[in-house]
């Protein structure tokens, strides 16, 4: 099993969690995050004084999915969270050595 | 008024119920005027009247032209019937609005609007009339201003009835004695609400003399404003004092409190008197709040030690700090204040204890955890990580 | 009240577009009162007027002396020039801040900005002209006591013309005819917004008698509570029973349109013509919220409803309603309302369509999804989780 | 008005800090209504005075009796000493409110609360006795309507002396000369309080007429109304140009700085004087912030600009603008301005050093960082995410 | 060493804390989180426009543990967070190349 | 590839940005979290009754590396979020089996 961890803009949410469930993936958790990268923010002023605004509002969506899903997992996130422009986000793919259902104590692949 | 009531509920209790505050509140409001209208008034003021009961009807045009010649609890009237009416609707649901504070967050809507309309349309005019109504009250001399008694400790104690049949929240009192306190979920919020009611009370206390005199409006203000100076230091200090710092939410409670006990006698006590009530209405409403929450009487936002108890106390005290010239007995303000009260009590008590046994008045165990917005209202206060496309921002170029 | 309008239409708004909401409002209050006294006034009083159409001139210190002896609307004034001149700006300022609403979270600052002052300026003195100025509406007997049309109905179906020019936010209405709702960000702001409207109201509808009669203000009082009132309830039942559930924006929309519908009629209705009128803006407005949502009409806040249908309501009202003594007809209320929100309209949609052919009038797709705070102002409203050192609690010891 | 204030500064300020800065505010005008009671009013008041310095007793039953027969500041008094009671000790919390929001978020509690008892009992009625008193400003025949010097001035300028004592809030100011602004965290909040404290000013204004001149009164309405109008499109136009986009903060301090520009003459100057003293009023604020912030006194709500600086220019103001048959000489206003800040600044100055070097007037740096609410008074003002059982919504079934 | 990934219901996070405590753990990190799953949301109507909540408030407990406690750290949040009704959430196992406690310098299960 | 997840002491951010910009890292993702740890929170009082607040703010810094930086970061970090004083948080180092950019499918260390 891994973690899909991925980091994307947040409007894209939607049409992320869509292409999940189009490749039958049931379940996720979604944090809000800010990021910090290549897109650099933007400088505000607030009564005459400039401060830059470095973190960008994105969002991070934790998939646990199965060995053989992780391709398409992935390429499900790619394909909804692209916008081409600096900032859209990155994919991290982490091993899971063991997984629980609290509900069921179902373990395993049959746990996600 | 009604604002600052619905933004200090709200402000003291937790962020899932704030829809169902809101709810409530503009709900109360508006049965308030229109039972008044429909019904309550004509309850409450002299015509076929046996002295202790009431029965009403609508207000009609009739009842309209100018000036009105209505005498009524002493005073002269040099006010017109239909300033009087909205005034006194307001006070009306304002006895309502004390018990919604304390059944917050638990407490079934649909009951307690049952219960809020019952309570507006035909109990509160009964108390109403015993005094504003030239009922045994009026004939045996007891004064309240504008409402320590008559709006504020029947409010109180209603709220304590209620509060008694319905129980506390989930996980207020733990096993062994402990008290696990549930935060309010905006200070600034809870604020807002009492700085609205001390200005609203000028209103209050200010328009009660019925009269535009400028000398009477001006001393009403001047005791209002003491009192409720004088209860903000004393609960703030009391606070301080007892545990170990400074508490916002009792200083907050401390101005009501003040306002709540200079209302009975705003135009009858001596100026000092108003400083000394103000202070001791600060001290009291502490060690009530403190005394209650001991009991297992669960009061989010204070309601009964503000209203109930301050108000007894208020009534009492137009007794100890009359002014020259003013003739108020003790032992009738005593009897006034502990009748309405008592009947306030006994028949938020039977009403509700109705209202529990057939239609219930609590919401499910799942629910309070989940929420009354979400359990009643399908609606959030503050919806912000909704994660629809459209609720972020994105910054991309 | 304009802070009702601001705290209302920021909380029935996301949280990315409040600065702006703020701005805006802050900017129309503003630019109200300074067009009002340099052009506006002068043009809606009588003087070298046509009947028609108005041209102005600033108000100097001649239109100053104590009692005025101008006459108009029919009421003889027994107010100084200078308390109608600020009443009057703020009606001004009233209607374009409906539209605020209406157009808020994509229009362009710059534009509504342009768009504000040319409607304050020079076309609500216009039709304020027919009336309030001895125009034509005035001479055919219409009655419009506090502006349900002069300035609600005005406001309102100028928001219409606007947002048809403007067209949906974006992911609104989605393919195949589904509606996509947008949440409000903070249910306590928008209720502090409505409360505030409710009482800034009875300044409104109060002080528009003219006068200090008690009698006639404290009639306009009942009238105004008891619509605002019958209203809420109205639209809350109507929504639990429409949309199953209680839903407190509804109530909120049901206190306005209560009050808007009573507003032409406050003096010259019955009083349970006041409470039916309540009662029917209430219902009225939920159905006209629910329909201008299914044509794709999007008004985040519900102006359109609220103003615009339901001051159309509360005109014809009158004439349903008359108090005995008032000869108010229904065909000259219908005439009148229609040729005031019709002008509207038509000015308001040519202004706005030669906006957005030249300047433009909608902030940019990016601009719209990132929010106009950051877009126009390049400042958050709430920026809690703004990562910098000192804006972080420690609990280091 | 406190509301407002305390609204304003809890809005321009983080949200760590809030709930001590609504305490102070609560304790603000508590103390200032009770010390006013006990010693300032009959302080400022002549009687046995020498024309400089003042010495109070309590206000007595004695000086209440209808009517009241002093004459002062040049005006016939035609209200109670009630009233004129309750405005006054208004006038004294606000100076002591002024300096509130220029030290927050790093200035001790307990400090604090001394420094303002004694500023508003024993320093304030000094000044306010040389005009309102019959003292020697007085008979130098100085105009101060409602206070821009005697009030904002002197409470502007005594917050510039503490801030001095003080220092500036941690990492405001880096190496290198940059500086790192500091969040306010509820925008919707400072305008909330910005709009209250314009109602208020209305009252505060109107009722300095003192008396119910409806001409007077009304002209007043017009000149304020215009003042903060102006002030708030100049700010926000100046800070658009200087800054580049529309600073909502920039406008809302606009409107302040109108309304204090307008205070000292808001009865005595032309209307196109009152649309200038409001514009210029709002250019100044603007640089004046800008000014300050660069110098390094840091003041987090933008006070000292607001109302020290904008009260000299509108105590000036009143010579340049003055209408037709008011003699008001430029120089006696100078002199009269500049006496009263430079006391306000040093005995503010005295008085604050004292505490700093007896119990000091900082609280820690760790405190700072980790926030006030917490350290001071151990209650946050938004608990939401505690954690605690009760405060979760969940939604199972 | 293991990270212990819990994904729980918001009001049992006590519970499981304390749970925690007794079997020795002490230390975590909680985050707010939204979770998505077979628990299905709620429908809601606003202003009478259906939408469906379909995220719901979830709590994230991380824990770093010493290999020979993962079994008795999963049973832990296992027993507290269990209410046998869908929604209960999941823990995941993620394995720890190294950890280092920031004020020490300590590192590996020291550092825990 | 490694994930180093730091959680520090949320005033401490903005110097542990600095420090790995300094040594060349840029990207970095950071979540809002609650600790709880030796560190012992407050007992506070609410209208007369105790409670405690257990959980403290923290920061939770996620930062994807190449193993050759692994060292180099959380040495960066350590030195940046270090008082010396309890609380002062961890570092755990997890393992990344693939990290892709969303942006331009790049895949690996380019990724990063
Ligand atoms: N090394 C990293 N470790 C963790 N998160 C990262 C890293 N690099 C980037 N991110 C996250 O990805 C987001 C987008 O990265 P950025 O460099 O701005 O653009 P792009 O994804 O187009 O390369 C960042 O805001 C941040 O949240
Ligand atoms: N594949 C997954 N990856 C990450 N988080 C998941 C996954 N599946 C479920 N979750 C999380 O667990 C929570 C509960 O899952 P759910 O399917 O609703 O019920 P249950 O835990 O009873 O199976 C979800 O809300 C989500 O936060
Ligand atoms: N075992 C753990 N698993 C996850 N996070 C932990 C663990 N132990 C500590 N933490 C996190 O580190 C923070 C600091 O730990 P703490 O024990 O208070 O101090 P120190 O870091 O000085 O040992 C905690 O608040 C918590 O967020």
């Amino acid at each position: 099993m891994k973690l899909v961890k991925a980091i994307i803009k947040p409007f894209k949410l939607e049409e992320v969690k869509e292409a999940l469930s189009e490749i039958g993936v049931e379940g996720m958790t979604v944090t809000e995050v800010k990021g910090f990268g290549r897109q650099k923010g933007h400088t505000e002023i607030y009564r005459g004084s400039e401060y830059t605004v470095d973190f960008l509002p994105k969002v991070m969506v934790d998939v646990a999915v199965t060995d053989d899903l992780v391709a398409k997992t992935v390429d499900a996130i790619k394909g909804a969270a692209k916008t081409g422009k600096i900032g859209d986000g990155k994919i991290f793919v982490i091993p899971i050595d063991e997984a629980v259902r609290i509900r069921t104590d179902e373990t395993g692949d049959g746990a996600i | 008024m009604h604002l600052g009531f619905a933004t200090l509920e709200a402000g003291m209790t937790q962020a899932k119920n704030t829809v169902n505050i809101l709810v409530k509140n503009v709900f109360i409001i508006s049965v308030g005027i229109i039972t008044y209208l429909i019904y309550g008034f004509n309850a409450m003021y002299p015509g076929d009247f046996n002295g202790f009961f009431a029965f009403g009807s609508p207000v009609t045009m009739a009842d309209y032209g100018g000036e009105i010649d209505i005498t009524y609890g002493g005073t002269g009237l040099a006010m017109t019937a239909w300033t009087d009416f909205i005034f006194q609707a307001m006070f009306a649901a304002t006895a309502a609005t004390i018990v919604s504070g304390a059944v917050a967050e638990r407490v079934k809507l649909g009951s307690f609007m049952i219960f809020a309309a019952v309570l507006v349309m035909f109990v509160y005019p009964i108390t109403g009339s015993w005094q504003w109504g030239e009922g045994f009250l009026d004939a045996m001399g007891f004064y309240d201003f504008a409402g320590s008694s008559l709006v504020h400790g029947f409010g109180g104690f209603a709220a304590l009835a209620c509060v008694i049949v319905l129980g506390p929240r989930a996980g207020k009192y733990l096993a062994g004695g402990k008290i696990r306190p549930i935060l309010g979920h905006s200070m600034p919020l809870a604020t807002i609400g009492v700085f609205l009611l001390w200005l609203g009370w000028f209103g209050f206390n200010g328009g009660s003399v019925l009269s535009a005199d400028p000398g009477e409006v001006s001393y009403v203000f001047v005791t209002t404003g003491v009192a409720a100076a004088a209860g903000a230091l004393a609960a703030l200090f009391v606070s301080w004092f007892v545990v170990k710092k400074p508490d916002l939410t009792m200083a907050l409670n401390g101005i009501l409190a003040g306002l709540v006990g200079i209302t009975a006698g705003a135009d009858a006590v001596t100026l000092y008197g108003s400083l000394l009530i103000g202070v001791i209405s600060g001290v009291i409403v502490v060690f009530s709040i403190l005394f209650f929450d001991k009991i297992k009487i669960d009061d989010p936002v204070g309601a009964i030690s503000v209203h109930g108890v301050c108000g007894i106390w208020g009534t009492l005290a137009v007794a100890i700090f009359a002014k020259e010239g003013v003739e108020v007995s003790f032992v009738t303000q005593l009897i006034g204040t502990l009748a309405i009260c008592a009947f306030a009590f006994v028949a938020a008590f039977i009403i509700f204890t109705i209202l529990k046994v057939t239609i219930g008045v609590r919401v499910s165990a799942e629910e309070e955890i989940q929420g009354l917005d979400i359990g009643e209202h399908g609606q959030e206060a503050y919806p912000r990580f909704s994660l629809q496309p459209s609720n972020y921002q994105d910054s991309s170029d």
